[in-house]
């Protein structure tokens, strides 16, 4: 199969269905309806499943029972629709479940707007749900990557047992780029006779398993978070991904930006170049693990002087590159958001002006 | 009692509702664009017009008021 | 070298698919391209929009405050996007309901009535594809024929509608050679 | 004999957004015209839902809420909990009151909330394009039922108007629709009576009102009210399916 | 003449974290007889609420999972719907099912999802202190009606047999109770074909049983089965309210 | 009135009623039901609304509206009920809704347990929703200090328009401690008449008042967001509070500490200065602003060494005293969590082998 | 044919259902506490049971169950 | 100084409100004081507990792990938190129904039958007055008579329980005292 023109939304659905998923549940959303739309066509045709669930929070429920019986299953939302699964999150990381989630970014708080913006991070990052846990998440930068992201998320969150979310934006989601789908995935999901709830006959023992995030007393608790933060300690340490870009110059100015944004800030650095002015760049293709090593060694090349962090939000990354920054260079942030993607231009006058 | 039947074309969105239920046949819509792109109503035969408001209680637009001629 | 072009009109006056046909052409000539649109529900009953940007290089930003090109198919559009067209560019006005020019002296401007070109072509549903062959054979953005292949797939599905388009094509081409 | 026409009050200037045709601006401007006769608006507050209505606080002239989607009952209960005084209506699209947020449509009406609800069933999620609703007719087509609605795979389209009914709380629960200008006189009705029991505290109300999406039917305006007529209106009955005491 | 008794092959032999006399106790083995004698333990899910019984899954001897509170339904929906061929139950308890979840099990039963749903009705809130449920009784004293259920301020009690059965897509629905051996016997009838629906893939089933909360009524656990059976049996009736077809 | 005896839960509606809120939504969950039960108790006897919602989102959108029409409302939950809020919380932010939030912690993730914890740090701080909000919260250490904190957010939820989060933990709502209650707030809601739906009527301005969210347009979206901005900018500067302890000596590790937690290190401080180690803390009040400027001074005294972040968690606030110590000192943590609270005995032994 | 009727009084709770329900009041609550503090039921008049399963079927807590006796 | 208790039993044996008689009491007094519960359904069928925390300055943690003093009311009580008791505390026995020791002789140890000791005076339901009168007459950790105006406090709404539970302390202190 060559290139072909497709929608970022439409690319997701196919993507999922060549990795193996075929059950995704959903509610439309702008900017993302067209993966529901897409894959209630698609579904049908490959002998997979979709469903419309009645909410948000019913669909994260809906997938938190398909996965934790062993299936792959995802689901994809934008914004709004993501806070109200944040309970059902929250119980599937508990749960340890590989759960695959789809965030196309529009802009906040509250109904907000339709248009780009990358103003959930923390709710990616941090936890938009109660309790210590952390998500995967990937951030593409371009349809191509978004299949690809999506390719890797579901084997990736069976190895760890942990939701992935692709935190892309109504750009990725909207636009349509040439793309070239990789084969379909061979792995199965990995053997999960030992945890998954998928009826006693499908495996040898019969221990019957249990799904379950109770844990009344303190102890087993504790040990839970314990063994989810060294999980989470060892996804830090083996699955950082990034693109460094022009950091072999003696760039003056370090950006920092993912997704959507990202590009507009390779168009800075390009068009600074022909001006005789070197910016480089480190772009977090995972949110979660933060490339936090990688910009701090950028960050303390000589020549640099600054860091800069360029966000379709009101400054949230800024601060993972603080923390990793360390005080070692002025960290400074630019953005826009509700909808309007900083313009290359803008950005080069704020670079000149550090 | 006079009556003025008056249709705010730019309001207008086309729709065709008060042509259909018009009982008299009045309304037709114009091939004049307006400022939204659509083609608005307007009375082709104002004449038939007996001032029943059927096309006002239609129109999902208000594009349609009636008001009374206040003679002098 | 990179190129942007703007389709912009009422909705249902096929913009997007403008839009589309045109990236699709560029895709199969081995360029690099975006195809941008303006989604939601504030289309309805306003201005339909898409961007295309094609280049022979990595695309970075995928939209540009500043295109090079406008195709603008109602007097909102033409209003609204022809300040921000790069002097130097085209801009292409739907003349058969715009009865105003850009008021730009620094761009090319053509003013071309493709909707009785196509109504003349057999239908004016197809005044998109007059739009888009003028522009592209003004622009020569892409090759005409490319362009021509493009047309023919995306009506793959309704082929009887594939030889008043095939007109619409050339006709377009003529105006804009005129 | 002829009669005069005018813009309610309560009714703002702007032009809608709404598509040629859609049924949303008379519903509006029947909820207006009550509104006035009833004489309220200076103590009305209504609620936006998430849907094409969202934008419906720019077309009245009242003190105006915009909910999240699903949620106006909660807000509007909220409302009058702590302002029993105030008028207050949410104005709620199928997908919006019968998906995600029929807990909340039902659990007000079962509390006897003292508010009013318009639902306006279209059978379709207008606003984000057409996707099926909990309504949608079986086989319908729409962007996420490509091949129709598959009753065996996600059921029979709800009917909100009876599955209220059946709750036990005493309330006004009504079907109307607004396909033909004497069904449109008759919506009214029903909806002046749903305000007039909010006005005297009786109960909470409810009118189901069916309407149309000719946008995301891809029909024209006029098709759309004769395939409402010839399709939704067997199904959806209209009428008075509950009437407090 | 006599009989013999023992515990069924589903059930676990822990000891149950059940307050002394209290009905969950005799549900779950109910549920779990009736899941031997359908022979079908090795592919059932069973789905643990968040109420008393979100430790069920240490009482039976299959797969369980534990969800969120009153999302059981679509769990089970999430199940059934990549795994058809495994058997599914939710067991959810008014606060559960009625409250907080009531758009998940509505819109399952509409769906027809092909689970089955043992509701246990105890008219209160049990696990976490007694608060007061949809389901609970005018008048009726709880933790957060002091005064008793104000019906003028909190409405109706939710009769949830009776709503379910409002919907249009068929299903299986019945009311039994425990609280008599006769009763226990015609709860088992209504939960194994209950069951039963669902290995032949027919149809949503839902046996909502009328239980008992002794701890939280304040009331020993006789005095409990006598106070359900005057003020709750006669509000919620015992039969069945739906049979597919 | 004097001292009385009192549960923390129970307290915290005391508080409110004493600060003018006779609006209370709520859904019960553990830790925190008996701030329900007792206002179910309470309110009809001070002529205030009880009304138990349906659900935490039902809740949400409760005081959403009781609050958009100029009434004081406030709830009161527990994580995943937060968790359940996060939409309507973002909504309220977006609308700026001065409602007040308490959150009795328990211990995460998923259904987890319900003894005490500090895993909701992120959740609040940050912003659990979607898009570029902040609450302001404050973070009682006592039954006392929870009461002044219910009766100060009001007021201060007010004066910014903005929702305000009490973030307590299971130990602070099931305690029971001596508490004094301040008189009854004088204060009435400020002038709305500008902005709140509370009716035409009660205004002079016949101007019909709107509460939205959704902007449709890129433009206005971008500048709610800058005036957001520009009000949290301004609660950094203004609102922060916080309480030194031992600062005074020349203590080698520097503590930061909050809630339960903090009262614990308080006795470590205490148990260490007798065996003569000197140890500072600082115990930040609000969470959000963060003390980070009074972290920062008190991390740089030369006689610091290290600072140590303790927490019922596993590790969040620690990344603000990482980014407010900007690499000066080493910042470490310590925490438990699951619903075990550091003992005094475990921390002193952390900082011996600091 | 040989019954045997075993309570397990560990697992009872002494709640009292199967006293209640027994259709020959063979049950009675003792008064010695078991391990969880409750008072468990035993056979008071074991002469009298029928072996009719009434208070298996009533028991919340499975802690009576009835065995056949294999005579050997 | 600071004084920590446990009170531990079943559900049901009154051992929260021990704890919050004597919290109050020492509140009375002018005392710092925390009460802390054991709280949520692990209480159903299982240990209730609490501990009472007194003390003459600002209390700092509101556990702690190693508590001077335990009124252990069941044997799983006992068994559970015997050992944390630190050395030279008092350790209450109910042992009326508990018939092992604390394994302990380090401490203090109070064989008492406290529910004996209330069916004596009246009423079963009054076993916890014994033990805390008991517990309080031996440790002394706040005056006897306040402890007495506490109790009468806590019965306010059921006086006519009160002239037992007097009673009831009478025996209990003289229990202790033995
Ligand atoms: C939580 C959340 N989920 C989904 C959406 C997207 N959304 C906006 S409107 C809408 C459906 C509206 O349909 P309906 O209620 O039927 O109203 P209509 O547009 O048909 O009048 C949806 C799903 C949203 N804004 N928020
Ligand atoms: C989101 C959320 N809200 C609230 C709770 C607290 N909670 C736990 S169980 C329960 C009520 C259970 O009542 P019911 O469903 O009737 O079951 P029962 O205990 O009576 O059997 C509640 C409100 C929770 N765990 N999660
Ligand atoms: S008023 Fe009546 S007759 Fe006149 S145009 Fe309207 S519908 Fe026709
Ligand atoms: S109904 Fe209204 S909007 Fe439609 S055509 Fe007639 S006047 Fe125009
Ligand atoms: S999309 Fe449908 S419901 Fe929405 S405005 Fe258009 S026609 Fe009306
Ligand atoms: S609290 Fe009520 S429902 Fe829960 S176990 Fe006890 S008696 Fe049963
Ligand atoms: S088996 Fe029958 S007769 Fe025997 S104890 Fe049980 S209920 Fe009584
Ligand atoms: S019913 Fe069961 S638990 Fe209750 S007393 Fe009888 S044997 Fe014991
Ligand atoms: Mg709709
Ligand atoms: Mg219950």
């Amino acid at each position: 199969m060559g290139k072909v023109l497709m929608k970022g939304n439409e690319a997701i659905g196919e993507a999922a269905i060549r990795a193996g998923c075929l059950n995704y549940f959903a509610y439309p959303i702008t900017p993302q309806s067209e993966i529901a739309e897409y894959l209630s066509r698609r579904m049908p045709e490959v002998g997979g499943m979709f469903l419309q669930g009645e909410s948000e929070v019913a669909v994260s429920y809906m997938i938190f029972g398909a996965t934790a019986c062993g299936s792959r299953a995802f689901t994809t939302s934008s914004s709004p629709g993501i806070s109200l699964m944040s309970e059902g999150i929250s119980y599937m990381a508990a749960a340890q479940c590989p759960a695959v989630i789809v965030n196309i970014m529009r802009g906040g708080p509250g109904l907000g707007g339709i248009l780009p913006a990358q103003a959930d991070y923390f709710q990616a990052t941090k936890g938009g749900g109660h309790g210590d846990y952390r998500l995967i998440v990937l951030a593409p930068a371009s349809i191509q990557e978004a299949v690809e992201m999506v390719m890797t998320a579901f084997p990736l969150a069976e190895k760890y047992r942990n939701p992935v979310m692709i935190l892309g934006d109504g750009m990725i989601g909207q636009m349509m780029e040439p793309v070239e789908f990789p084969d379909h995935l061979k792995t199965e999901p990995l053997n999960n006779d030992k945890w998954a709830t998928s009826g006693m006959d499908t495996r040898k023992s019969d221990k019957n398993n249990i799904i379950k995030t109770l844990f009344l007393e303190s102890k087993p608790l504790e040990d839970l978070n314990i063994f989810l933060k060294a999980k989470f300690d060892r996804i830090r340490r083996e699955e950082v991904r990034y693109e460094s870009y022009n950091t072999d110059s003696d760039y003056k100015t370090l950006i920092v930006s993912y997704g959507t944004m990202s590009r507009v800030c390779r168009t800075v650095v390009d068009n600074l170049k022909e001006e005789g002015i070197e910016v480089g760049m480190i772009r977090p293709r995972t949110l979660f693990p933060f490339p936090g090593k990688a910009i701090r060694q950028a960050a303390e090349k000589d020549t640099c002087k600054n860091v800069l962090s360029v966000e379709m939000s009101m400054g949230q990354m800024v601060e993972d590159v603080q923390l990793c920054v360390q005080g070692k260079r002025p960290v400074r942030w630019y953005g826009r958001c509700g909808g309007d993607i900083p313009t290359p231009e803008e950005i080069i006058d704020v670079i000149k002006s550090l | 009692m006079a009556y003025k039947y008056i249709i705010d074309s730019e309001r207008c969105k086309g729709c065709g509702l008060c042509v259909e239920v018009c009982p008299k046949n009045v309304l037709e819509l114009s091939d004049e664009i307006n400022a939204k792109g659509y083609f608005p109503v307007y009375q082709a035969h104002p004449e038939n017009c007996i001032f029943c408001t059927t096309c006002c209680i239609m129109c999902p637009d208000v594009a349609i008021i009636i008001t009374e001629i206040i003679e002098a | 070298m990179q190129n942007e072009v703007i389709f912009a009109g009422f909705g249902g006056q096929g913009v997007l698919s403008c839009g589309k046909i045109l990236a699709h052409a560029a895709m199969e000539k081995g360029l690099e391209v975006v195809w941008t649109p303006s989604y939601g529900p504030e289309m309805r009953g306003g201005t339909a929009y898409c961007m295309v940007i094609v280049s022979d290089k990595l695309i970075g930003s995928p939209v540009t405050r500043n295109p090079h090109n406008l195709v603008a198919m109602n007097r909102p559009s033409l209003e609204k996007y022809a300040p921000m067209v790069k002097p130097g560019g085209i801009i292409l006005i739907n003349s058969s309901i715009i009865s105003i020019g850009s008021g730009r002296d620094d761009v090319d401007e053509l003013m071309i009535p493709v909707v009785d070109i196509a109504q003349n072509a057999g239908s004016a549903r197809a005044a998109n594809i007059v739009a888009l062959s003028a522009f592209v054979a003004r622009s020569k953005i892409i090759d005409f024929d490319l362009l021509r292949e493009s047309v023919k797939e995306e009506f793959a599905k309704k082929e009887k509608l594939i030889p008043i388009n095939m007109k619409a094509m050339d006709e377009g081409k003529k105006a804009a050679e005129n | 004999m002829g009669k005069t026409f005018k813009k309610p009050e309560a009714l703002s200037d702007k032009h809608t957004h709404y598509c040629p045709g859609c049924t949303h601006g008379i519903i509006h401007r029947l909820v207006a015209e009550v509104i006035d006769e009833l004489g309220v608006r200076g103590r009305t507050v209504g609620i936006a839902p998430v849907g094409c209505a969202v934008l419906a606080h720019n077309y009245f002239t009242f003190d105006f809420q915009e909910s999240a989607h699903g949620r106006s009952p909660a807000m509007a209960t909220g409302i009058k909990r702590v302002r029993p005084d105030l008028i207050v209506f949410t104005y709620q699209g199928d997908g919006d009151l019968a998906s995600i947020g029929i807990g909340e449509i039902i659990h007000s009406a079962n509390r006897g909330e003292k508010f009013t609800t318009i639902f306006v069933n279209n059978t379709v999620y207008g606003m984000t394009g057409g996707q099926m609703a909990p309504t949608t007719m079986p086989n319908q087509h729409t962007s996420t039922s490509p091949y129709g609605r598959d009753v065996k795979n996600t059921g029979m389209p709800l009917k909100m108007a009876e599955l209220l009914s059946a709750l036990e709380t005493p309330a006004y629960i009504a079907r109307e629709t607004v396909l033909k200008p004497k069904y449109v006189v008759k919506a009214k009705k029903a909806i002046k009576k749903a305000f007039t029991y909010q006005v005297e505290n009786k109960c909470f109300s409810f009118v189901e009102i069916v309407s149309t999406c000719p946008v995301n039917w891809g029909l024209t305006p006029l098709e759309s009210l004769k395939w409402a007529e010839d399709n939704l209106l067997p199904y959806y009955k209209l009428g008075e399916y509950k009437i407090p005491e």
